[in-house]
């Protein structure tokens, strides 16, 4: 789950790391009052859940109070890769004289949290990752000592030779290892992270994502979702058990197990074709939930074939075969169908698919190829 | 031979009163896999389908001699689990939960380090053995005995990666699923190495996923330690940027991770990669020069 | 440290462990308002910061308004070990079917937590420790792990077999180790913890120690420090360095290191003198603590002769000698001292005592007898 | 021979820029220990006594090749040293800081053991191989080379035992100052299976404190696994019950932990003890059939 800048950097706020005085605006109007309480310069920020604002023009400097209103006018209601901006950031404009990155995550190799750190902060760390990437500095953090002081300030020494500076970087670096852990992240970042011309450390931006599977136990953090359309989507079919991403192809996908689901994709792609949407309907079997999971795939009106493609392990066939029976019976189907079934009871259920007179089909590729020359 | 579960695998069932973990233990007895006890607070001196439950690990342990554990609690009360079982001796633990949170698997690491406690998982279908022992979710009637090992990332896609070797006469020495969570136990380059070591693997199958860089690892691990062939497969060529694809692995972002980069990995050590599921039955017997 | 077993329970409830219902009075008057508030029978127990008030009498049950009121009167200004009754605490009287005791310490050997349960609660745990040790359940704590909830259930399993008291003590161990951690107790103990006719655990009694070098860090324990006499005298000797325990005999003593101030006393005692006081100055050394050992030293009128030992190591002996030349000229002290110097800067200290005339001492066992002849 | 410390320690000093700290360091220094580097954060590239400071222990290690460190700094930072030098990679970490919080000790020891480091104190006078190396406060003149191993939960009793076994003509191979607080590192046990194995330790002196168990248990594993001859003293035979004095481990209460029940447990064991310092060089010299 994704939060906002302004949430992030309110996080960060509460355990005492210095940001930038800011305001939250929703109008022109509201980002002029806020400019004049926090006096110019000021920034305009989108404030959207993807990256690469920047790049798309989210991001402007406004001098004077007629450029922070037509920042905003600008900005407001901008689309950027998707995402319509309904809300702009406004932070005063602080002078520094140098940025930093700081992030931390989860290391899937030392199956520990990692802090990275580098001197090149400012721009796209993943480019820094990749042209340079001994820049980035990683201390992988052991989790029965958490961030212990010495570790902070080694880490501080390597970025740092002001003590001063050292002693700010060490309790930041402790500071966010603790939110990452109270609040149970995936992410913490800032970038940059500035040293300002009054000697001090400041985050300019922040950015966090957090752990789907902690979120039963973050209830303040799990208020802060704000999905877009396709994301409630994609909450309403997690909470029937189904895992649901819709794409923009016109073979609508149902298959059990994610694994499978992508080679399910790739398959269709590999033949020519293209896939709907991503749509896993998990591990144990009801029929119910293949009746949410036909409901939720045929809603994309896109959708020209429908290609179920399943492998019986806990999921039974004839579970899925009935399921598909009284879905079918239900709703008003007028778009082809491919059902492919194997694993445990797909003979059972292959016979109760028979009322259905669906064409036949034995492995995955004849599936793929079947759905796709209904389609066209 | 083969690795990690056996015959002499004395298998405990922890969650074994709930829905899945009392279906499932049954499934696995009915395989054949010798499932000893079970675990649930406050059911114990119950059984289920013959097999006797304990309120602890403990005493479980002490009772039954079990060594291997499979773990089918609720995703919150799993990481405890876990270390209730590398506590009471058991030296490996697969843990079947899924949606167990992140930092709470961080926090069993190191503790199943200093126990030597081997886990696969969280979210993971588990593993067999065919013929000797099924600890896992998968459904045992399509393996078969021989002398392939395959480890996968996913579920579904390792039944029918299977379910191709079976059908073209290649069985199976021992085939792990190691789950697709962001901090997961057994990986490929343990497993690899077991199978390395195991004289009754001769060749290895490695279903990988996009996200991630373990596949990356895997290929170098391959080329400095692995003499046995292997091939692999990855999932989710198709996959759009920035879409998280169900499992936490499964996540591409900012140019890492994706199939064509792991797919490189492989082919530049020599590991041919299956584009097609039923291209790997192919590619093996290729490798294992058989018609 | 140690807090009364009201204060005790008073961090218990606010860690929800359930308690007795009860007040604490300074009176009788007091004591019979709180009787009629808590209804009858209530418990009148002696708040003292000793054990052995129940073999004292500093524990009675009443059934009647009166009992309460004669059981306070009782009660109020008795004298526990030195310790006068200032305070007693009226509890609710419980109707319990079994008693239990839990408590948790520190354990040298395996360097970690210990909980300590067992089912014969209600008595001196020491006792049963010494009669009947399987009695008593041991589980250390793994400090990188804490009291996991399948600890905290074995340990209840280990007690208990109806599942909804495993529940509840399970429940309590885990809070116990929270606030032992959260507090740096060192000792945090329930006896006797009582299974009610409601079939509830509850703490009847409760007991709290800790650890005093981390009383920096406690500001809210520390406040709970309610010191006698002789340790407000302890206390102030701590914080100028030294560390002072008085006793009963009439040499005091002056010691650099607690090993050699016990081993000086342990021979005075047996060449048959009485030491009247433990008193460590500690480490480094500077004149000025030397001034104040003394002037703490001949606080005590019983102190007929005084002995210094010191064996210099950090603490320099001419350092030790021209404290105590500048401590005499400024106090008149009519009473003999004996002066033994030895290890670093001996030679020199013992030149810069030849002013005082004091008698001439090599080893310890001089000293002690020297003391001793001097005394009588 | 001798244990732990030698010619071939090479000493940081932690916390070298404050007012123990660089009066020690000189004084180790001057004794011939090989102090080889400081730490004090802040004040890298500095000197103390023409010994060079670094900001972190990492960086000092590296410079300097140190294996062993000894902790100055002030009590509430102590245990975080005390684990920066153990990640650093430092074998032996002596820690003289008094007055550090028994939980910041607990987390410390697993992570200690975890990396194999040796850790003697908090709350210790640290140890000395006379003639070759002293990491601790002790005073350097009084001690002599020889063939006495001695250890002891005292710091000025130590020396006071030392003096008599120099004035003596028994010189000692170490002499190690364990500390008094309840949580520390290296005990009589572990202290004693060092000496017994030291070619050049003939004899060992214990030096005890009423409080706690450890005396008791030293008695029990020197019956078991010590042939070399143990003399011991307890210290303590006058202190009233429920006393603290001054160590946390001098405390008697409920009628365990005093001086009678620790000579007991040594002389059922064959440990002869003395009641009087002075009576040790004599004890020890009958055991080693010196007149």
């Amino acid at each position: 789950m994704k939060i906002h800048e302004y949430q992030s950097k309110e996080i960060f706020s509460r355990y005492s790391i210095p940001v930038t005085r800011e305001v939250v605006c929703y109008s022109a109007d509201e980002v002029c009052a806020a400019t004049k309480k926090l006096g110019l310069p000021v920034v305009v920020k989108a404030q959207v859940l993807t990256g690469g604002r920047g790049k798309a023009g989210g991001v402007k400097l406004a001098r004077t109070l007629d450029a922070a209103r037509e920042a905003a006018n600008q900005i407001l209601g901008m689309d950027i890769k998707g995402y319509t901006v309904e809300k702009v950031l406004v932070a005063q404009g602080v002078k520094f004289n140098s940025e930093f990155y700081v992030g931390l995550t989860i290391d899937r190799n030392t199956k520990s949290v990692i802090l990275m750190a580098s001197r090149e902060g400012g721009v796209e760390i993943e480019e820094v990752a990749k042209d340079n990437p001994d820049a980035i500095l990683k201390f992988p953090i052991d989790p029965d000592l958490g961030m212990t002081p010495f570790l902070a300030r080694k880490i501080a020494f390597a970025l740092f030779s002001d003590f001063s500076l050292v002693k700010q970087a060490a309790d930041l670096f402790q500071k966010l290892y603790k939110i990452f852990l109270d609040t149970d992240a995936s992410l913490v970042e800032i970038n940059p992270l500035v040293l300002t011309e009054e000697g001090k450390l400041l985050a300019l931006d922040g950015k966090m994502n957090f752990d789907d599977n902690a979120l039963f136990r973050q209830k303040e953090i799990n208020a802060l979702l704000e999905p877009t359309e396709d994301e409630i989507k994609e909450i309403d079919a997690k909470e029937k058990g189904l895992t649901y991403i819709r794409l923009d192809g016109s073979i609508g996908c149902m298959v059990n197990g994610a694994g499978l689901a992508m080679a399910t994709m790739d398959l269709i792609k590999l033949f020519g074709g293209s896939p709907a949407n991503f749509l896993d309907i998990g591990g144990s079997s009801n029929p119910q939930k293949v009746i949410d999971a036909m409901n939720l795939l045929l809603s994309d009106k896109n959708v020209k074939v429908v290609m179920i493609n399943i492998f019986g392990g806990i999921t039974r066939c004839d579970d899925v075969a009935r399921g598909l029976v009284t879905a079918l019976k239900q709703m008003k189907i007028d778009i082809p169908i491919v059902v492919r079934l194997a694993g445990t009871n797909s003979k059972e259920g292959l016979e109760i698919l028979k009322e259905l007179n669906l064409p036949e089909v034995n492995t995955m590729s004849d599936a793929a190829k079947m759905a796709i020359s209904l389609c066209s | 031979m083969s690795i990690l579960v056996n015959k002499n695998t004395r298998l405990l069932v922890q969650g074994i009163t709930g829905r899945d973990g009392s279906f499932h233990a049954g499934k696995m007895k009915e395989y054949g896999t010798n499932v000893v006890g079970g675990v649930s607070p406050g059911k114990g001196g119950q059984n289920v389908d013959g097999i006797p439950v304990f309120n602890t690990v403990e005493e479980a342990v002490k009772t039954t001699g079990a060594n291997t554990s499979i773990i089918f609690v609720p995703a919150p009360l799993a990481a405890d689990a876990i270390l209730e079982a590398s506590e009471a001796g058991i030296e490996l633990v697969v843990a079947i939960s899924e949606g167990v949170p992140t930092l709470d698997m961080v926090k069993v690491m190191p503790y199943l380090k200093k126990n030597g406690t081997k886990l696969i998982g969280s979210n993971c279908p588990g593993l067999i053995t065919p013929g000797e022992a099924l600890v896992g979710i998968l459904p045992g009637n399509i393996f078969m005995k021989g002398n392939v090992g395959l480890m996968s990332r996913s579920g579904t896609l390792t039944y029918e990666m299977v379910n191709q070797l079976t059908t073209n006469g290649l069985g199976q020495s021992t085939c792990v699923g190691i789950g697709g969570d962001p901090v997961a136990g057994l990986y490929y380059q343990e497993l690899l190495q077991m199978f390395e070591d195991d004289p009754e693997t001769d060749a290895i199958v490695l279903i990988g996923e996009i996200g991630g860089d373990a596949e990356e690892r895997a290929a170098q691990y391959i080329k400095e330690h692995i003499t046995k062939p292997v091939v692999a497969f990855i999932a989710g060529q198709s996959a759009p940027p920035g879409k998280r694809m169900g499992h936490a692995g499964a996540i591409i972002s900012s140019g890492s991770g994706t199939a064509e980069e792991k797919i490189a990995a492989f082919e530049s050590v020599g590991v041919p990669v299956a584009y097609r599921p039923v291209e790997i039955p192919e590619l093996v017997k290729k490798m294992l020069k058989i018609n």
